[in-house]
């Protein structure tokens, strides 16, 4: 983290950093990819899975997960969801923002470490994975085989285009598999749900990590056909969203039964998520 | 009134046994003797709960709205006051007539809980009725399925007293009058209490909860305080069916029923004389057009 | 030990005053309260007051940082000052209590929040043993000594016409060394008094840790009306929310407490609420205090003062619903 | 509404409520000019606002 952003976090935790937008991707019609530095550089170096608050001061806050970081920024794919968001989209560069953390912790990589890696992703949630993915691209003779399995509504709804077509097949050992639920004309892949595509798959479960981040709905009918394959909850890895608005642990409203997913989230185990609430 | 709860007892028991309904909202006693709050009773041997006292105090008909979607009917006991609730939530059509039975039991007034505060269970009868109730026009069920026991008569209020409170403050200057709404509504902490228990305040989704736009800032600072107040008293302009129940769950004390009287008042000035909940022909006020209306505002 | 006459109260609270923002239960509108000690109130020593005095280390309404934005530009101009210095008279022993809960959220688990840092460690505590508790008071059951509050910098007990202060502190001992109107004596500390209610939460958040199905909730929710006033009454409740006001180019970002009772309050930007009910929302309250910070903070997040009990609109008692929750079965 | 207001203290001179239809421009004009002239001599209005 560089110093002065250190500093002033320490001592306000609370107070978010001006930093500005430095780049940003249209990566489909309602997700942008939104590269943020500050004055003194990348304002924290963030584990993969690590949240930020994020706010444009005069809208609002929120806390996103940080898609991937670069040399001298981070980066933050959005989707159009709310007022923040919406203004956000609207922002160009130079478009001077606040923001705070990192939050959370993040993907376990040492626990990932000499396993093979399964990224499975829905939509929007193949950002907070890409963090993952990159980690291991960037620290690739730590990790066993690469597969990343993702799928999107539409042709149009892929994210990371350029990496899921260009960027990861090139990568040694490591396989990425897309679909779409519906394809158009010009759509050669596969066709169908997340689900289905990976009981096709039917990757193994032999030390290997599965970290899966997707809709509700796509996690709720991936589990059974984890445990179908032959996964255990410990190995299956997955990051909440929940409402959170101080991000360390103060303001109450993110717990999950005794569990702050701002402090010891976002990401957990399906093994530590049944042991917990069934409240998120 | 022992008797009363052996009926109450008695109904509620043929209902769930019969399974007319699937639950009966009544009082039970609570943690306090000068305490009766909502009970909800799904089992017939459960209905020994129910009672019938001096501080059945709550108004039961907002929790009607609870039940909407609920498959089977319920059964509810009403006062006078809470049977206006139930007209109240028929002409907002926020509730459907067949969906629940009204089970009318006429009523003396209420003691106030706060002044038994302390004192012993032999003092009940020494008590006061609760503000709410001193100035009640309509003791007796004004809509029921059934009518529970013999009605009493009503006590013979005249506007002097209904609005003695309101014509205090009107004869203030209007710094005085600034002042004493300011430190009322200071103390206000934003519980919204007085919302959430009035039956008038039945929108699905309340202004003061949007936050996009967001109408009520969420600062609890004089300004705020005050536009809720006022907005919340124009909401119910021409609806509040004076059951008290804001005032009364106010932690803080506020009067607020002084806000919605002085509205009251001003509507039957302006357009005849209306109470509220009455019946269910009686269209509101601010709710229908007349030719004759008054037309302050061209 | 230090005797004062209860007529020279103002010289004492004058002379606190000197130095400090004096704050001290006022009964005004029929409301007890702490207020800034202005030099001409009727101080009330006779009840607990109605709010606790949280809102002096946590207000209600605080605003964290100011800014300027316009466009593209944005700058935060001022970040809210530390705190002066102020003594809370009359505190009782529960209120002071909850300051172990308040300091653990707000001071411990990787992050200090300096709002409340500030403000605590600015605060000299003088606290008011209780004689006469309210019918609602069961302080006794969660481990309050009415007599004593760890925590305060001064003891003072209610003698009748005097009161009697005891420094618990080097700080306490300082405060009352320059403090006018008192004068040495001694006393015997007056007995606690009873509690009427009494509570039994040993063991009872191992119990709830299985009880999170359970058909209790959806019973105990259905008369609740989704009222914060439980939870601003709370000494130890301490959610917030974080909001922001503009006016022109300037604005300023603020927090101020949340219920947890609201439905807005974990709703996400999506729709999606993971507490959409009373139910969740009512058993979240309870589970927080009675299992999840017990869990997290080694302590039950209540301390016993009775404002829920007293002032909920629909008598949800919390005593009686630990002893519920302790009587109903679970099925393993 | 303006009565409302009096209740609490707002001169009721400071807020008037007026139906003006779209195609009524010279109406709000004239309730405007008006209203200004009689808001002018009431100074700042001092009420209903915060300190900060």
């Amino acid at each position: 983290m560089s110093d002065p952003v250190r500093k002033q976090l320490e001592a306000h935790p609370l107070v978010p950093v001006v930093g500005e937008i430095i780049k940003i991707v249209e990566e489909t019609p309602d997700v942008k990819t939104f590269h943020v530095t500050t004055e003194h550089g990348k304002p924290f170096t963030p584990m993969p899975g690590q949240l930020a608050m994020l706010s444009l001061l005069p809208v609002g806050e929120a806390m996103f997960s940080i898609t991937t970081q670069g040399e001298d920024h981070l980066e933050f794919s959005i989707k159009k969801t709310g007022m923040l968001t919406d203004a956000l989209h609207e922002a160009e560069v130079g478009q001077k923002v606040g923001i705070r953390g990192p939050y959370g912790n993040g993907f376990p990589v040492d626990f990932c470490k000499g396993k093979n890696m399964l990224f499975i992703g829905g939509g929007i949630g193949l950002a907070p994975v890409r963090s993952m993915i990159y980690h291991c691209i960037n620290n690739r003779d730590e990790y066993g085989k690469m597969q990343i399995i993702y799928g999107a509504r539409s042709p149009q709804d892929l994210v990371f285009k350029e990496d899921l077509f260009e960027n990861w097949p090139k990568v040694s050992d490591c396989e990425v598999n897309v679909t779409v639920d519906r394809g158009d004309d010009r759509w050669d892949g596969h066709v169908g749900f997340v689900p289905q595509f990976i009981e096709e798959l039917g990757p193994k479960p032999e030390n290997t990590v599965a970290i899966i981040c997707g809709p509700p709905i796509m996690i709720k009918f991936t589990l059974p056909i984890m445990e179908k394959l032959g996964f255990t909850d410990e190995q299956i890895i997955t990051t909440l969203e929940m409402r959170m608005k101080c991000g360390i642990g103060k303001c109450g409203r993110c717990n999950i039964g005794s569990c702050y997913v701002c402090l010891d989230g976002p990401v957990f185990s399906l093994a530590q998520l049944k042991n917990m609430p069934n409240e998120y | 009134m022992m008797d009363l709860t052996q009926k109450m007892r008695d109904k509620a028991r043929e209902l769930l046994e019969k399974e007319e309904v699937k639950y009966v909202i009544g009082w039970e006693k609570g943690t306090f003797w000068y305490q009766s709050p909502p009970v909800f009773i799904s089992r017939p041997e459960d209905v020994d709960k129910l009672v019938w006292d001096q501080f059945c105090i709550n108004n039961l008909s907002k929790y009607l709205l609870d039940f909407k979607h609920l498959e089977g009917k319920i059964a509810l006991f009403v006062k006078g006051c809470d049977s206006r609730g139930i007209n109240r939530l028929l002409q907002d059509q926020q509730v459907q007539r067949d969906a629940f039975i009204v089970i009318g039991v006429p009523c003396p007034g209420m003691k106030d809980p706060e002044k038994a505060k302390g004192l012993s269970e032999d003092k009940a009868d020494q008590l006061q009725l609760a503000e709410k109730c001193a100035t009640c026009t309509t003791p007796n069920p004004v809509i029921y399925d059934e009518l529970l026991g013999d009605e009493v008569a009503a006590a013979q209020v005249d506007d002097v007293e209904r609005f003695a409170r309101v014509n205090e403050l009107e004869q203030k200057d209007p710094d005085e009058k600034y002042d004493f709404w300011k430190r009322q509504y200071d103390k206000c902490i934003r519980c919204f209490a007085c919302r959430n228990v009035c039956p008038a305040c039945n929108c699905r989704e309340c202004v003061f909860d949007q936050a996009e736009p967001e109408w009520l800032g969420k600062r609890v600072v004089s300004s705020e305080n005050q536009f809720f107040a006022l907005t919340r008293a124009m909401h119910v302009a021409g609806r509040c069916i004076e059951c008290g129940e804001c005032e009364r769950v106010c932690p803080m004390g506020i009067p607020i029923m002084s806000l919605n009287r002085k509205i009251i008042k001003d509507i039957n000035n302006l357009f005849g004389s209306y109470d509220a909940g009455m019946n269910l022909e009686d269209q509101p006020p601010l709710g229908k057009y007349d030719v004759n209306d008054p037309e302050e505002f061209m | 030990m230090k005797i004062l006459n209860k007529q020279k109260l103002k010289d004492l609270l004058n002379s606190l005053a000197a130095d400090a923002t004096v704050y001290a239960p006022v009964k005004q509108d029929g409301v007890i309260r702490f207020q800034a000690w202005n030099g001409d109130q009727e101080i009330d020593l006779t009840d607990n007051a109605l709010l606790p005095p949280k809102d002096l280390l946590f207000p209600q309404t605080e605003v964290m940082y100011k800014y300027t934005a316009n466009g593209m530009r944005a700058e935060i101009t001022e970040v809210a000052a530390t705190a002066e210095k102020q003594v809370i008279f009359g505190m009782r022993p529960c209120d002071v209590k909850s300051l172990s809960m308040m300091d653990d959220v707000f001071l411990t688990k990787g992050y200090e929040d300096d709002y409340y840092k500030s403000k605590r460690e600015n605060t000299v505590i003088i606290s008011l043993g209780c004689n006469e508790p309210a019918p609602t008071c069961f302080c006794s059951s969660m481990g309050v000594d009415m007599t004593e509050a760890e925590g305060a910098d001064v003891m003072m007990f209610d003698l009748g016409d005097k009161l009697a202060l005891e420094a618990k502190t080097e700080i306490g001992e300082n405060l009352l060394a320059s403090a006018s109107g008192l004068e040495d004596g001694s006393a015997d500390k007056p007995a606690g008094g009873q509690c009427q209610l009494k509570v039994e939460p040993d063991g009872l958040a191992e119990k709830l840790a299985k009880m999170f199905e359970h058909p209790y909730w959806e019973e105990l929710c259905r008369k609740c009306l989704g009222c914060g006033a439980c939870t601003y009454l709370c000494p130890t409740c301490h959610c917030f929310d974080i909001r922001r006001k503009n006016i022109g180019e300037k604005g300023f970002q603020f927090r101020c407490w949340d219920s947890c009772m609201f439905s807005e309050y974990t709703r996400m930007a999506g729709g999606h609420n993971p507490r959409p009910s009373k139910k969740e929302r009512v058993r979240n309250r309870f589970l927080h205090k009675l299992q999840y910070f017990p869990e997290r903070y080694g302590k039950v997040a209540c301390v016993g003062c009775g404002r829920c009990l007293a002032k909920c609109p629909v008598n949800m008692d919390i005593t009686r619903i630990i002893k519920e929750l302790g009587e109903v079965a679970i099925n393993e | 509404m303006q009565r409302l207001l009096e209740f609490v203290g707002i001169d009721p001179q400071r807020f008037q409520a007026r139906w003006i239809s779209g195609s009524e421009a010279a109406k709000f004009a004239e309730t405007i000019t008006n209203l200004t002239e009689q808001i002018k001599p009431l100074g700042p209005n001092r009420k209903l606002r915060d300190d900060v």
